[in-house]
């Protein structure tokens, strides 16, 4: 099937990935990268906000054609869903209250800790596999709910991607949280190669036309100054 | 053909429910004017028989007349007897009014919206005509200033006139009546076996299965006496009720306590 | 005051769309419930079975799912139809269920069930006779219900009815999941962008009490209106 | 639907552990909601205003706002409370199982009592007259006449609730339960196979919840028989 | 000072619903063994009387001893009459046992609980020998093998002995009936009858309102005939009943019909 206008389905908000602005208008940089992939290949984009409980669904039934919303690629889900090459990689971010002592997250500092994750993400199955044993993992749906729960100290540690971790815990809570040891974007086992934009399998033709368009504005620079714009301290890829 | 001036002609009904047979082959031919008194036994099938006339019960086999019209039975997929046309059968309800044993007045309506409805959902009549007949026929009955109570407020015998009125409201050609005044206080029999009286002397017709026999005695001019299903003897009150002669009327008839 | 943030409006707007879902809902569920109540109650063994088999997978099934299943699950069989059309005859089809119809039909579906036991309880409390007394004058059945079973039942139904109504009020928010910014997707939307997990639940609770209360209003007005003619006997034990 | 790259031991295990948090969610919440519900429903239709309202209001708060903000406010709300965690009631708050509890029972004891208080005021006064008559004082009579005889006319409303909680156990998981929905979306967000997710935990949820409509089938054939002449 | 061996006495009892008086000063004093009987017209109070004799309703005024003992009241805060002690009123009413005119069984328990429940929840008695007696009873009144029915299994007569039983089985003192008969067919009047009729003969006090007139005739010893919440006319069946004196209890018992 040949595509015109392509209906991306996004769910917000996603600070900064997506959200809207107080004029109503979309903005994130989703969105912005979106749009302008979209005039690159010449194909009219129209937007469409859906919650993420039912974004695959969603696709599957053909609401919209694609998904952009922070989606990270793997494995499990490429069997499902189509992706297009990475677009971001972001790493994914150990998070503690302020107050906190633990350094280096290992398997001898977390033992009987309480960690918090997003149910079901990269994040979830990587502590779940590694630390499974000795700490243990509560998940919850959002990212919002683990920093109440970090802040009514149940929670020892939060592993989260980064973004939205540091939106969630570092930005809003001023001062309450700070990121603790490395940053991961390996093994890619786990983490994948990082965000991707989904499509139904069967549309190989329309994940080529992105593929394409995406490496055309990385090379004409346009991608790097919409990252600059999102990302000023540039901690991701 | 078909004998128009008779109000209601019934023959050879049957009638049994799984499988035990309670009506046995009655016949009844009412003329205008009629009042018959069914009477016998509890259990004997009166009320069957009565549910039957106006299709209550569906008969399973037998005749029935309603002023030279017969209506039409087929037999469904499941070999239940049916009526071929609803709407003959609703016809025919609307012209046979029944009054049950225990009122079923409705209760969430006031004593003259009882009398009304019918008349206003069957019979299409406007309200204030139907509302205007109502009051006449309360004020027949005694119950002019009760009028806007609910049948809760009542006492059973203004309740059993009430249903009297409703009946009556329909214009019937033959009015049913089940055991009337057997939930009543003695006190207030008095006041229904009256109502029933002026509507005989109206000439009215009127089945009436009751265990008044003073009533059956007095009023009608026929009697029945059922007995398993089968009409066991009948004739002129005077005549069955003095000098019955089968056994069973005899026990009957004896005094009960 | 609360500081919303600026999404009073859109909170607003939310709750506008819960109610009519709600209200919409509710005249379809009751109406399915009616029927298949009456189909329980009927001579036809036909009826009765899928009466019965509509309560008992509907009420089984998680609402969430059924959602997904009716809405999406709806979705890609048309889309399967389309498609064979497509590969067939070359006619390019797309059929979209659209996401209000399609909550609104799938809550009144849910709740129907639940309905349909309620209705199915008070219809049996309402006294033979009386119905009787109806036919026997000749009311066609839809008469007879109208102005008697109906009347009738209603008292017996309130309450159920009262505590399903509240169930499903609440019950509106799963549309979110096919894409509806009710009032509770909104106050989501607000927290995740605001990071204040508390703060939105104010207005939604709020929200949510005063349709309780104007419901509570008519509740109470529905019992007056069904109790004429009744003496309620009720709470004289405790006297 | 790619069964086999899903449901591994792994994921079976999740689902498992998913359907032993519901059950014992919903039951224990079912059955200390419905003890408490029984006091509260009498309280309900008591002729002193005092302990009347304060029962409305607890009914009309609990029905009328949703079950998820009540789970909220049990969970986070109380953690906040300053000093609680030095308590020993924080032994109980920390884990999610306790407040969730407590917002289910909560919950359900209002619809509960709403279902019992029409159910008593609906006894007819005959059998209360009869009850007096014999020289039962008040609290006989509640126990022996009133409360059995409301019980059974209240079984398909109370029916209608069990399966109601049933499906409103589903949000235990905001609060890092793994319910049953917990697990599903777990699988859902790991695989982004929302059909085979959803579909198998359905599957679990219809064996509860048939199991709830046979008992109550059961039931109201065992303790409402007598409400039905035998022919 | 009071005479204990006077089951029940009633002095000068006022009644008034909203304003409306209803009992005007009845007395009455029931000696053991007497069976007596209240005759009257629909609404003349014979119910309410019945009913403030084991305090259903609170009489305004007048004075109540049974067994001796005078039940003491006080007047609440909101000027209504309340019992000084709600203990006392359960005692005496667990020795005046009531008979309604809708049986009141209750419908949740088998025929032998009903029968069983006052006595072991009241009494105290043992389970066991409550179902002994309460089985004996059954059996006194026809019905050991409906032990286990409920209450809408059984027909109107078997439900109306089986409250007798359940009556029976306090022992009571007193045994009060309020138109045991009225809400029976006819059929199955003689067998509630027939049951009272042993009872009598047994020396069992008995207060009984009721319309059968055959009965007050041949079993009760007293008939008192109220009429506007007064008592009009009393006396021996004999006397009252074959000889009014009133007008208004001959309009009464004039054939009815
Ligand atoms: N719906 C029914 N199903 C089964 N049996 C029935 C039904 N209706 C009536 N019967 C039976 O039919 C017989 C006749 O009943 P019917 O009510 O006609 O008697 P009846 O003469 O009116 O008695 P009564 O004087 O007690 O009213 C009875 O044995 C009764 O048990
Ligand atoms: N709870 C009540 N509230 C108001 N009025 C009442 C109440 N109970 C009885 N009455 C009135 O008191 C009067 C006497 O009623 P009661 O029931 O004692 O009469 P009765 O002699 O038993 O009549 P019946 O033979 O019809 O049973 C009636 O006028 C009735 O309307
Ligand atoms: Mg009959
Ligand atoms: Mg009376």
């Amino acid at each position: 099937k040949d595509y015109d206008t392509v209906r991306i389905g996004v769910d917000i908000p996603y600070v900064p990935m997506e959200y809207r602005q107080p004029d109503g208008t979309l903005a994130g940089f989703d969105i912005d990268l979106g749009n302008a992939l979209c005039e690159q290949a010449k194909l009219k984009c129209n937007w469409v906000i859906q919650g993420w409980d039912g974004i695959i669904p969603g696709l599957q039934a053909r609401k919209f054609d694609a998904i952009m919303s922070s989606m990270t690629i793997n494995d499990d889900r490429k069997k499902q869903i189509l992706f297009s090459d990475p677009y971001m990689t972001p790493p994914s971010a150990w998070f503690t209250p302020e107050k906190s002592t633990l350094e280096t997250p290992d398997k001898a500092s977390l033992k009987g800790m309480n960690i918090g994750v997003q149910r079901g993400t990269v994040q979830d199955n990587y502590v779940t596999d590694m630390f499974g044993d000795e700490a243990s993992i509560k998940r919850y749906a959002t990212a919002d709910d683990v920093a109440v729960d970090m802040e009514a100290g149940r929670l020892d540690i939060a592993f989260l991607d980064y973004p939205t971790g540091k939106a969630a815990l570092v930005d809003s809570k001023d001062g309450k949280f700070k990121t603790v040891g490395d940053m991961l974007t390996e093994p890619k086992k786990y983490f994948g190669e990082g965000f991707g934009i989904a499509f139904r399998k069967r549309d190989r033709e329309l994940a080529d036309t992105f593929n394409k368009a995406l490496a055309e504005l990385k090379s004409n620079g346009t991608y790097n100054s919409l990252y600059s714009k999102y990302f000023p301290d540039g901690n991701t890829h | 053909m078909a004998d128009t001036s008779i109000p209601l002609e019934i023959n050879h009904l049957h009638k049994s429910f799984n499988g035990n047979p309670v009506l046995n082959g009655l016949s009844l031919k009412a003329q205008k004017g009629d009042v018959i008194t069914l009477i016998g036994a509890s259990g004997s099938g009166k009320s069957t028989f009565l549910r039957c006339m106006n299709l209550l019960e569906m008969p399973d086999q037998g005749e029935l007349i309603v002023h030279g019209e017969a209506i039409g039975f087929k037999v469904d997929r499941k070999g239940q007897r049916q009526p071929e046309d609803w709407k003959q059968v609703e016809r025919i309800r609307a012209r046979l009014s029944m009054v049950f044993q225990n009122f079923n007045l409705w209760p969430h309506m006031t004593l003259i919206e009882n009398v009304m409805a019918a008349p206003v959902h069957v019979l299409k009549m406007p309200k204030a005509q139907a509302r205007e007949k109502g009051m006449a026929l309360l004020k027949r009955v005694g119950l002019s200033e009760r009028a806007s109570y609910f049948p809760t407020q009542m006492s059973g015998g203004q309740q059993q006139r009430g249903a009297i009125a409703r009946a009556l409201a329909m214009d019937p050609e033959v009015m049913l009546f089940d055991e009337p005044t057997s939930a009543l206080d003695p006190e207030l029999v008095g006041d229904v076996l009256h109502v029933m009286h002026e509507l005989a002397d109206e000439g009215r017709t009127m089945i009436v299965v009751t265990h008044e026999m003073d009533f059956a005695r007095d009023v009608s001019n026929h009697v029945m006496f059922l007995h398993q299903g089968l009409i066991e003897e009948q004739g002129a009150p005077g005549d069955i009720l003095t000098s019955p002669r089968s056994e069973r009327l005899q026990q009957f008839l004896a005094p009960r306590y | 005051m609360l500081d919303l943030h600026g999404y009073g409006p859109r909170l607003l707007e939310g709750s506008l769309l819960t109610l009519e879902l709600a209200l919409l809902s509710l005249l379809l569920a009751v109406l399915l419930g009616l029927l298949s109540a009456s189909a329980k109650l009927s001579s036809s063994r036909i009826l009765r079975g899928i009466a019965h088999v509509y309560t008992l997978v509907i009420r089984g099934v998680p609402d969430l799912v059924l959602m997904l299943l009716l809405f999406y699950g709806g979705q890609i069989g048309i889309n399967m139809a389309t498609d064979w059309i497509y590969n067939e005859f070359d006619v390019d089809i797309f059929i979209n269920i659209n996401a209000f119809v399609a909550g609104v039909v799938t809550i009144g579906i849910i709740f129907g069930a639940y309905m349909s036991e309620t209705f199915r309880g008070a219809f049996l409390a309402v006294d033979e006779g009386l119905l009787e007394a109806g036919r026997a004058y000749g009311m066609r059945p839809w008469a007879v219900f109208r102005h008697i079973r109906f009347p009738l039942m209603m008292r017996h139904a309130l309450p159920g009815l009262g505590n399903n109504w509240m169930v499903l009020l609440k019950t509106t928010a799963l549309v979110s999941i096919i894409g509806l910014s009710d009032m509770v997707k909104v106050a989501a939307e607000a927290t995740k962008a605001t990071h204040e997990p508390f703060l939105f639940m104010i207005p939604v609770a709020l929200g949510y009490l005063l349709i309780a209360s104007v419901s509570e209003w008519c509740f109470m007005k529905l019992r007056q209106r069904f109790d004429i003619g009744f003496s309620s006997g009720g709470s004289s034990w405790n006297n | 639907m790619n069964g086999n790259d899903i449901f591994t031991p792994n994921t079976f295990e999740m689902y498992w552990s998913g359907l032993v948090n519901t059950v014992h969610l919903v039951f224990v919440s079912l059955v200390i909601g419905l003890i408490i519900a029984v006091p509260l429903a009498i309280a309900r239709g008591s002729s002193n205003l005092w302990i009347r309202k304060p029962v409305w209001f607890f009914t009309y708060l609990f029905r009328g706002t949703p079950l998820l903000i009540q789970l909220y406010l049990a969970y986070y709300g109380f953690a906040f409370i300053p000093g609680i965690q030095d308590t020993w009631l924080w032994f109980f708050l920390e884990d999610p199982i306790y407040p969730a509890l407590l917002a289910f029972t909560l919950n359900t004891a209002a619809y509960t009592t709403e279902i019992f208080h029409g159910a008593i005021q609906s006894t007819p006064r005959g059998e209360i007259e009869a009850a007096r008559a014999y020289g039962m004082n008040r609290f006989t009579m509640l126990r022996r006449i009133v409360l059995p005889s409301a019980f059974r006319r209240a079984l398909p409303a109370y029916g209608n609730e069990v399966i109601f909680m049933l499906h409103a156990s589903a949000i235990a998981f905001v609060v890092s339960i793994t319910d049953l929905t917990g697990a599903a979306y777990y699988i859902y967000a790991r695989f982004y196979a929302p059909f085979a997710a959803f579909l198998f935990v359905a599957v679990l949820y219809m064996a509860l919840s048939f199991s709830i409509q046979g008992l109550f089938k059961y039931l109201e054939k065992r303790l409402l028989g007598h409400l039905k002449p035998q022919s």
